[in-house]
């Protein structure tokens, strides 16, 4: 655990929180909340819960993000807020 | 083997929901079957683990042979054990109601709609039966998915009032894990007993008052209590019938279940009533939502949202009555929790078949319908008369005791409450009754004018069987009430 | 003051990232903005779980090693290896997470089909006039 | 919607690429007692290399190799191997899940066996986790492939 | 309404705020959180299970009925996303699932 490292990502982090809940292209959002989670993810490596980050990068930011495309694709990209 | 049955009350229907699909490939008939034979397996193991308890005292199921710390243990006390048949009988009893149901509302849905129903029911029986607090949360998160499954398949609306209780329910499983998070961090341990033993060092500590709100705040989301009761009449009223024949009664009232456990297992008793004002606010919520309840009620014109909110007005008189915190109104809440899941499966067995016959659950279209189905509407009436609270029936046996209790206490507002619940539901339900019976009395003429009224008739009796049986259990649960009450609920009143 | 600051700060972050993700759960009109919400939220506490996991000073990943000889005959120094019980208690929370998101995007889509719309208040809208 | 990619480069690299995620997930699967890994983590990968074949050779393709009916009941399998072995210790006069009851099967001491029985948990549950994260990612895909649902027949 | 959003979740965020005070450092390894149980998973974990991998040895058994539950939510997913999206569907020219 190293403080600056964890200081970045955390700063990255949010960065990433409060661009995803405030753009209005839902595509980009989403991409964004993928790569919120992988920032997440190395937080996590970080920390030491290896297993944790594995799954996370594995399930949340694939998976997740491929999920998440999915519906913005079958439904509309602009939004109002 | 004996000592094992504990474990297959939730392993049977969580094997049978797996084999349902492939069943479902081959006859798509034999699910219904399937279904019904699994969970009277599971039913008989329920009540089997309830006669045990009874004779020998509290059973501590080890998973996987760890001791409990370290690895998850079940524990069935009489609570438990009570909860657990009332879960299994119900979820039979609704299983069998279903199956003309289903056929006419979600044709094409038979098969899955069958393997979700066991997986909620698995749910159920998880969080009930565990002493894990992890555990449980995952075993609600089972419950609640398979439930937004089943609403939203239901009329028009529906996935609108399912997304709403997505978001309402995931922030309330999160806030429950939020208070998990908290009590892990200063104690360590996740066994309910564990944590009960270690926690009375911390009881000043802010992290423990936080953890009390957190896992109470996300308990009472989806309990629906009245303040944040927004998600459940609109899902509830567009549910398909047998799916909100099922989750109605016993989502709520588990919910109870686990506050109960997480006040008075988790916590000591004196945390909440000494410590903290706990149980007084609770009883002010409980006040706040017997009253909320039945005036929205009042104001509804749709029956099955009409008795949503007298699920949520009772929500309140078990909140209310855990909150006076005296031996008396406990067992009065307790008894309550078995009544009120009885009486309001009955009431939405018969929204189901008025549903089914009528295409329509509007109190309007409700005119001479006694004549047309009596049998029907003789078991809504039994059911009627159970929730104002008429003596034969059993909700009059567990609100005396709820009144008796509030005099104890010498909470006068609340037994106000509940007397005047008791008005607001001879209005609502005289109401219903008035339409059904006495217009066409009066329009006597009508009734031989046969044309489109002879569509509608009694019930199938694949339906109208277990809604009878639950209006005869309405009955017999009151007459036999004291028997329940020393062998039982005695027992499972919390020792404050 | 400072130690405690230092001591603290992270869960601060931790409590300010929920929020972000439980505003947006409420405040947000559009659907998949409230699944975005819901995303960030749950996964907010997945980090504050794993922090408490977290052991300051020469700490690796919980992996025994010299795990090749004989059968656990080595003591282990825990003081070591990083705390694994938040760890597996939040692998269950991972694909929790991502199940509720299946579900809510299928929603969301049998919403969309019915409405052609995402926004809530259209979506009432249309509901309102029938 | 999806259409399969007319690109040679792309279906040439994913071809070269899908038996590489399928060796590594199941690397991953079946090392999970001595590194990081285990059945979610191999299942979802196993399950983006059925992701990745659909968006580059299309979904009638990958229907051949595994369809959706197949998903289905391995989803069921794979559920069912875990509780299957539960139920195995239970018989075997354990407790549930109890796999050093698992011994009296194999010729192994109780704690390999119990390594064992881990192992085969993690086998179904990455079966199950591969077949349903393809069932949902399918059926979100589809969506509106087929003649209009009987929601909106009404 | 968002101006009472914003309200809630800076209420909700306080409050979690006030519990962080009392809470051990961070990384304390003297925390209970990493005194009480978790020990004993990195003490027995070889001797019992043979296992290097601690979480993957209380994933899968010490809290393997967990995981039960957990890959039964997945699932519980699965067969509720067929039964939203798929199972109301009528299939061309064959009978229907």
């Amino acid at each position: 655990m190293i403080l600056p490292l964890d200081f970045i990502l955390i700063l990255f982090v949010f960065i990433c929180a409060v661009a995803a809940i405030t753009i209005k292209d839902l595509l980009s959002a989403v991409v964004i909340l993928g790569a919120y989670s992988f920032l997440m993810c190395l937080l996590w490596t970080e920390m030491a819960a290896i297993d944790v980050a594995f799954t996370e990068a594995s399930v949340s930011a694939s998976i997740g993000t491929v999920l998440m495309i999915g519906c913005v694709a079958k439904t509309k990209r602009r939004s109002k807020d | 083997m004996v000592a094992q049955i504990p474990i297959l009350i939730v392993v049977i229907p969580l094997i049978s929901s797996l084999f349902c699909p492939l069943i479902g490939l081959w006859r798509k008939g034999l699910c219904y079957f399937w279904t019904v034979f699994s969970l009277s397996l599971c039913a008989l193991a329920s009540i089997d683990t309830l006669l045990t308890v009874m004779e020998s005292g509290t059973i501590h199921y080890r998973l996987g042979g760890w001791t409990p710390p370290f690895g998850i243990e079940y524990v069935v006390d009489h609570l438990n054990a009570m909860m657990l048949v009332i879960v299994s009988v119900i979820s039979l009893i609704v299983a069998i109601y279903s199956k003309r149901s289903v056929e006419q509302e979600l044709p094409r849905r038979f098969v899955y709609f069958y393997t979700v129903f066991l997986l909620q029911v698995t749910g159920f029986l998880g969080i009930v039966i565990t002493g894990d607090l992890f555990n449980l949360y995952v075993f609600l998160e089972i419950s609640s998915l398979a439930g937004y499954a089943l609403i939203a398949i239901g009329e028009d609306g529906a996935p609108l009032a399912t997304f709403r209780y997505i978001v309402m329910g995931t922030i309330g499983a999160c806030f429950y894990l939020l208070g998990v998070g908290y009590i892990y961090i200063s104690t360590g341990s996740l066994n309910m007993a564990d944590v009960q033993q270690i926690l009375p060092q911390l009881y000043h500590s802010k992290v423990v008052l936080t953890a009390v709100a957190f896992l109470l705040a996300g308990l009472a989301v989806k309990m629906a209590l009245f303040p944040v009761h927004v998600w459940l009449p609109d899902a509830y009223t567009k549910a398909p019938s047998a799916a909100s024949a099922l989750i109605a009664p016993l989502m709520t009232k588990i919910s109870l279940y686990v506050m109960i456990r997480v006040l008075f297992t988790v916590f000591k008793p004196y945390l909440s009533i000494e410590l903290l004002p706990i149980t007084d606010i609770m009883v002010w919520a409980g006040f706040v939502a017997i009253l909320g309840g039945g005036i929205m009620a009042l104001a509804q014109t749709d029956f099955k949202r009409m008795l949503c909110y007298v699920v949520v007005a009772e929500v309140g008189y078990i909140v209310g009555g855990v909150g006076l915190a005296n031996t008396i109104a406990m067992q009065g809440a307790i008894l309550h929790i078995l009544n009120d899941a009885v009486m309001t499966i009955g009431l939405f067995a018969v929204a189901g078949i008025i549903v089914y016959k009528n295409k329509s659950h509007n109190i309007s279209d409700f005119h001479g319908l006694f004549k047309k189905m009596p049998f029907t509407m003789a078991a809504f009436v039994v059911g009627a008369l159970s929730i104002i609270g008429v003596p034969p029936t059993c909700g009059f046996f567990s609100k005396w005791y709820l009144i008796h209790g509030a005099v104890i206490a010498e909470h006068w507002a609340f037994l106000a409450a509940l007397l005047l619940s008791s008005l607001i539901s001879v209005v609502l339900f005289f109401r219903v009754i008035e339409i059904g019976f006495v217009f066409e009395a009066s329009h006597g003429g009508h009734a031989h004018s046969t044309g489109h009224v002879a569509t509608i008739d009694e019930a199938p009796l694949s339906m109208l069987i277990p809604t009878i049986a639950i209006a005869i259990g309405i009955i017999l649960i009151g007459v036999y009430n004291q028997t329940i009450l020393s062998n039982i609920i005695a027992f499972a009143v919390p020792k404050l | 003051m400072f130690e405690f600051i230092v001591g603290h700060y992270n869960y601060w972050m931790y409590v300010g990232l929920m929020m972000i993700g439980f505003y947006a759960m409420m405040a947000k009109r559009n659907l998949i903005k409230k699944i975005i919400g819901m995303n960030i939220f749950q996964s907010a506490i997945i980090l504050f779980y794993i922090s408490t996991s977290v052991k300051k000073g020469d700490v690796t990943v919980p992996i025994l090693e010299h795990a090749h000889d004989g059968h656990g005959a080595h003591a282990v120094d825990i003081m070591h290896y990083a705390n694994p019980l938040p760890h597996v208690l939040m692998l269950t929370a991972i694909v929790v997470m991502v199940a509720t998101l299946g579900v809510a995007v299928a929603v969301t889509i049998m919403i969309y089909r019915r409405y052609q719309t995402l926004e809530e208040d259209e979506i009432i809208m249309s509901i309102r006039r029938g | 919607m999806i259409r399969d990619s007319q690109d040679v480069i792309v279906k040439t690299l994913s071809r070269l690429l899908v038996p590489f995620m399928v060796i590594y997930a199941l690397y991953v699967i079946m090392h999970g007692h001595h590194s990081p890994g285990g059945g979610f983590q191999g299942g979802v990968i196993l399950a983006a290399g059925f992701v990745l074949l659909v968006v580059s050779h299309g979904l009638e393709q990958t229907r051949k190799r595994l369809s959706e009916k197949a998903a289905g009941v391995l989803s069921s399998i794979g559920v069912f191997i875990y509780a299957g072995i539960g139920a195995l210790c239970l018989i075997l006069g354990g407790n549930y899940l109890d796999y050093g009851k698992l011994s009296k099967l194999l010729p192994v001491v109780p704690a390999e066996a119990r390594s064992l029985g881990i192992l085969g948990v993690e086998i179904g549950v990455a079966l199950a986790v591969m077949a349903v994260m393809f069932t949902i990612f399918l059926v979100i895909f589809t969506v509106g492939e087929f003649p209009e649902d009987d929601r909106s027949e009404k | 309404m968002k101006i009472l959003s914003l309200m809630t979740a800076v209420l909700v965020g306080a409050v979690l705020i006030y519990g962080t005070l009392d809470m051990p450092k961070w990384g304390d390894p003297h925390s209970p959180a990493n005194t009480h149980v978790s020990p004993y998973y990195l003490h027995h974990s070889l001797e019992h299970t043979a296992t290097p991998n601690v979480v993957t040895s209380v994933l899968a058994d010490y809290r393997g009925y967990d995981t039960l539950g957990e890959t039964t939510v997945i699932f519980t997913a699965g067969m509720a996303c067929i039964l939203l999206l798929r199972a109301g569907r009528k299939r061309r020219g064959k009978g229907d699932v």
